[in-house]
């Protein structure tokens, strides 16, 4: 067995311990100098970024990777002794990747953000550990893991979405994420409580097999209820989206960009709890969530573009565009969704269904990139202004050539405007969602452009007009941001360039995996 | 390798193959650079030329006043949608206990069409 | 994929990238002198030449290329150009009287609706950005308004385009519904009962009231405003630029106009005349430059001499609610057409006709 | 019907809790109800494992007879473990919003909307 066989058995833990590891080193690391910690950090995620794609290169031939703490697959299969396990399949490490790059970009962006602030090894201390829970939200195996982790993630993020403590609206947004997530965690928390109570299990796939039509009651609509409502609200779905914008806005930009990761974790949570955990009773009518995330996906569009179309704040806006492309995700996945638990309809006769759910996930890469793409911006503009308001910036294009260049590309890809990744991934949505129903593809199409307003505003508002004399002598965004954004940009037009490949490469093993959950749940009684 | 890159985005419904797309904008842009470069370059830099056109109105000194704030934007588009706006304005009251509202509210919507209640 | 395939090609892009350019600016061109002439009598002018957009562009080129003050040069620059090379892709991707689209075929691409949807907007929000980076007022206020024009008019083209592919979409052994080549193929009025002809009617009128906004024509020209805002978002352009910007505009009126007929006429005459080979590409062509006249004729012409221009809200308005409910009750009868046929046995509309 | 009274308590708690984080002006007011809710959850836990006239269920110095559930115990200790870490992390944004405003009514903050 050489090394990188053994390195791939172990990755799903290593991927989560490293970032651990790296998160309680760096106030360590921090006493030997500033660019010595930011290297440290730098290759602490460069080593897990090799990890992830090791996995991923074994995920993506069609095994389900399974890796238990201290035991063997064989000490699960009995049903008396609890384990912690990881298990990895396709949509685990499309989350993976994502928040991988995120945190990457995030990183190398803070090097010069960050510079001038103080508590910067509190600051990596907590981005990493941020980190560490959202690889372990989108690998694990076990409900109870998932809740722990759930919690490090929003614990880390509220500290940092405080960061700027002399704030006083990002000390609020913060307070308002804490108690919105503490409660939501709560709620989960309860939920997976009561799912042990009857079933006895805690690992995802071993309950995933235990609810059946037989046993459905009562208890598990309850737990279905509480664990969607409570997730949906982390991932941010309308009417529960009011914490992400202001949390977005208020966080120093290199966080927003993580907190785009962060909420698509929830997000995954939602799909993982539809699609796996509910996955044998998911012909039930009352589980058939189908309609109703469609439906919430559409409230969150429009509720996204119309809040964002008067928004003056650059970071706050960016944000409520965020939050429509949400509701894109939750349009196609939904769409996916209906056909698959309707007993009538097969995915087989209904293929659109399943170019919705391959265009809902490959939006959630795109989004992650295209807003992460302009929140770096916005970060960049503010690092360069010290200006968040849109009111009163104005002109900075002659000054920060490549910033320009970088938004440009992001509101091209936001908008989903060829050729850029946005519209291949749009695309598929909207020809594939209009036959459940034509007016939803409408609508998608008109909040489409409705994101290319708003974002025209804001290239016109900050980048174009007259010189200003505040301005006459800002400096265009360190070498350190620009590589953040200069990496985002080139995977973007790389995306968009290569549509067909990154869709079969990346999306296919990911549908595939929530599309059927039988393989995830099979693995315990040794098949595949 | 080189054929699965060329390969064209196949949504079901549709195609989209941007390389092509970008070829053809490149030459393009290659006719229509020619074409323009045909055209008279030069302005007379510096003059009366250049200066911002006002109807004959003198400039401000403070060139910021000619930008139009962001807020000013879209003013046909909010005002003839203004019911709406207001109406989420109000949504986002920007509390805590608010939004726990509307999460108990959204349990509750869940429970209604789940058939708990 | 052997050499010989790929610079064949390589070789059709080229040419027909070249020869798309030259008859969307000479066409486009000629309409709009067409346009003018004919708008000019009805309002009981002589009118210029026909040839006069010709003059125009050649007098742009030769007049200075002003860039203000307060412009970004290189934004300012490069929105006309950007606008101008994709409003000509759009032509790349649409048949043309009997010839196939340029891009149809080269590596299985093919036109899209919702890939045109999408670059029609791109000659739009270069205006915008043009008009933007510019630095003048009157510019700016005519540059939101352009934008929050195409918000409004994309929602009834939105409806339109999809309610078209969704009734393509329920007939058997017809895939890939949103390309172009499918909806030529089997033109929609071929199939529908007497109620989804009546939504097809209203969704063409819609259409052609959309198209004059599209082309910021009156009475959607809030953008451009001469009488109000000094020609809006163009009022720093000159020179060259200006004439990018004179094309492009022509361009997208043959883009457009060849959409109308894309989607509503597709028909050619060549297969009525059983004729082939040359003769058959030499009279689809000349029909397919009539149908795209009187299609601009209706659309462009009568509209724009017949009504006063609107204020932007008024536009928003327009848009957003009647002509959205009009789209919308031409989606409600294609979308029951088909029950009804079936419940009621209704023959669809060329039957009744006897013209199959 | 007494062994259903724990249950009860956990509702009782729950909606307690929720009532307070909503119906609350002052910020410590609402840690409290976040608290509550958290010691609900937690009481359920515990409930979930308990058997009656159990005994710890450590195996190596058992004295015999029935055990009560371990895992729920263990749930409940990493649930608490977090809450401190919330509740700590929550008090401290309150004292920085005490410091801005000057107030912990929540109607007098800045609020979401310029």
């Amino acid at each position: 067995m050489n090394i990188l066989d053994i390195l791939l058995q172990q990755s799903p833990a290593l991927i989560v311990a490293t970032p651990l590891l790296g998160a309680f080193l760096t106030p360590l690391i921090g006493k030997l100098g500033y660019n010595v910690r930011n290297i440290f950090i730098i290759i602490i995620l460069a080593v897990t970024a090799f990890l992830v794609f090791l996995l991923a290169s074994d995920v993506f031939s069609g095994n389900i990777h399974t890796y238990v703490f201290g035991g063997t697959t064989s000490t699960v299969l009995s049903n008396t002794v609890i384990r912690i396990l990881f298990e990895v399949d396709g949509l685990s490490i499309f989350m993976a990747i994502i928040t991988v790059i995120l945190s990457l970009a995030a990183v190398i962006y803070s090097w010069a953000f960050m510079r001038e602030e103080t508590g910067q090894d509190k600051y990596y201390t907590l981005l990493l550990l941020m980190t560490t829970g959202m690889f372990g939200m989108v690998l694990t195996g076990d409900l109870f893991n998932f809740f722990v982790f759930l919690e490090i993630t929003s614990i880390a993020s509220c500290a940092l979405i405080a960061f700027w403590t002399h704030k006083a609206k990002a000390v609020e947004a913060a307070f308002n994420y804490m108690v919105i997530s503490t409660i939501g965690a709560l709620f989960v928390l309860l939920s997976i409580a009561f799912l042990y109570g009857k079933y006895d299990a805690l690992n995802i796939a071993k309950l995933a097999s235990r609810i059946t039509p037989v046993s459905f009651s009562f208890i598990d609509k309850l737990s279905l209820i509480l664990l969607l409502a409570a997730l949906t609200m982390k991932a941010g779905i309308a009417p529960m989206h009011m914490w992400l914008p202001d949390a977005y806005g208020r966080a120093p930009a290199s966080i927003s960009i993580i907190l785009v990761g962060a909420t698509q974790a929830s997000l995954y949570g939602v799909f993982r709890i539809c699609f796996t955990l509910y996955g044998n009773v998911i012909q039930i009518p009352e589980v058939s969530l189908g309609w109703i995330m469609v439906i919430l996906g559409l409230i969150t569009m429009l509720i996204g573009v119309f809040m964002a179309m008067i928004q003056i704040d650059f970071k706050k806006l960016i944000a409520y565009g965020a939050l429509a492309e949400l509701g894109y995700m939750f349009l196609g996945v939904g769409t996916g969704l209906t056909i698959l638990s309707n007993p009538q309809l097969s995915l087989a006769s209904n293929s659109f269904a399943l170019q919705a759910m391959k265009g809902g996930i490959f939006h959630i890469i795109n989004d992650a990139l295209d807003v992460g793409l302009l929140f770096l911006v916005a970060g960049a503009v503010y690092y360069a202004t010290k200006e968040s308001s849109l009111n009163n910036l104005g002109g900075i294009a002659r000054n920060m050539k490549y910033t320009t260049v970088f938004f440009l590309i992001g509101l091209l890809a936001v908008s989903g405007i060829p050729p850029m990744n946005g519209f291949a991934s749009k695309l598929l949505i909207y020809e594939s969602v209009y036959q459940l129903n034509p007016i939803l593809a409408i609508i998608a199409i008109l909040a489409s452009i409705m994101l290319l307003a708003i974002m025209v505003k804001v290239f016109y508002s900050a980048f174009l007009g007259p010189k200003i004399d505040r301005f006459q002598d800002i400096r265009e965004a360190p070498k350190s941001m620009l590589i953040a954004m200069g990496i985002l940009a080139s995977l973007i037009i790389f995306f968009g360039l290569f549509p067909d490949l990154i869709v079969n490469t990346l999306v296919e093993p990911a549908v595939k995996a929530i599309t059927h959950p039988t393989s995830y749940i099979l693995w315990l009684t040794g098949g595949v | 390798m080189f054929e699965q890159l060329l390969k064209t985005f196949d949504t079901g419904n549709g195609y989209w193959n941007p390389l092509v797309w970008g070829f053809a904008f490149l030459i393009i842009f290659l006719i229509i650079y020619i074409l323009r470069g045909r055209g008279n370059p030069s302005y007379k830099r510096g003059t009366e030329q250049t200066k911002v056109f006002l109807s004959g109105n003198p400039e401000y000194e403070n060139k910021e006043l000619l930008h139009v704030k962001a807020s000013n934007l879209y003013w046909g588009w909010v005002e003839s949608t203004k019911w709406v706006i207001n109406t989420l304005k109000k949504m986002h009251t920007g509390r805590a206990n608010d939004y726990i509202l509307w999460f108990t509210f959204m349990i509750a919507i869940f429970m209604l069409l789940l058939g708990v209640i | 994929m052997d050499i010989g395939t790929v610079s064949i090609t390589i070789l059709t892009v080229i040419f027909g990238a070249i020869g798309v350019t030259l008859f969307g600016i000479i066409i486009g061109l000629l309409y709009k002198g067409i346009d003018r002439k004919i708008a000019a009598h009805m309002q009981g002018r002589v009118g210029p030449p026909i040839r006069q957009p010709f003059l125009d562009v050649i007098k742009l080129f030769v007049k200075e290329n002003i860039v203000p003050d307060n412009a970004i040069p290189w934004v300012f620059h490069l929105a006309p150009i950007i606008g101008l090379i994709a409003s000509i892709t759009i032509l790349l991707y649409l048949p043309i009287g009997g010839f196939p689209a340029v891009l149809d075929g080269i590596i299985t691409s093919k036109g899209d609706l919702i890939l045109l949807l999408y670059l029609l907007i791109i000659p739009s929000l270069a205006l915008v950005t043009g008009g933007f980076s510019s630095g003048s007022p009157y510019a700016i206020v005519g540059a939101q308004r352009e934008m929050a024009t195409m918000i409004a008019y994309e929602f009834p083209l939105a409806i339109i385009i999809v309610t078209i592919a969704w009734r393509l979409s329920l007939m058997q052994n017809v895939s890939h519904v949103f390309t172009l080549s499918t909806i030529t193929s089997i033109p929609l009025w071929n199939i529908l009962g007497p109620l989804g002809f009546i939504g097809m009617i209203l969704l063409l009128l819609t259409l052609i009231i959309v198209t004059p906004a599209e082309l910021s024509k009156i009475p959607f020209d809030a953008p451009e405003a001469e009488t109000e805002i000094a020609g809006g978002l163009l009022v720093e352009y000159s020179g060259r630029n200006l004439a990018m910007f004179y094309l492009t505009d022509a361009v997208k009126t043959v883009a457009m106009g060849s959409i109308i007929i894309a989607l509503f006429f597709p028909y050619n005459l060549s297969p009525i005349l059983s004729m082939n080979g040359y003769p058959a590409y030499i009279i689809d062509f000349l029909f397919y430059l009539l149908k795209l006249f009187l299609v601009i004729l209706f659309s462009v012409t009568l509209i724009r001499v017949g009504v006063a221009r609107l204020k932007i809200d008024q536009i928003v308005y327009t848009y957003w609610v009647p002509l959205t409910l009009l789209a919308l009750i031409g989606l409600i009868c294609i979308m029951w057409d088909q029950t009804i046929m079936t419940q009621f046995g209704i023959p669809s509309v060329v039957e009744i006709l006897g013209l199959t | 019907m007494i062994a259903n009274i724990p249950f009860l308590a956990v509702m009782a708690m729950i909606i307690i809790g929720l009532a307070t984080v909503v119906f609350k002006r002052n910020l410590i007011k609402m840690v409290i109800g976040v608290s509550i809710i958290e010691s609900g959850v937690n009481l359920f836990l515990i409930t979930l494992g308990y058997r009656e006239h159990s005994v710890a269920p450590i195996y190596t110095a058992s004295p015999g007879g029935i055990m009560s559930y371990p895992v729920p115990q263990a749930l409940t200790l990493t649930s608490i473990v977090i809450g401190v870490a919330v509740l700590a992390l929550m008090l401290s944004l309150v004292i920085y919003i005490y410091r801005h405003y000057k107030t912990l009514d929540i109607r007098k903050l800045g609020g979401g909307e310029e």
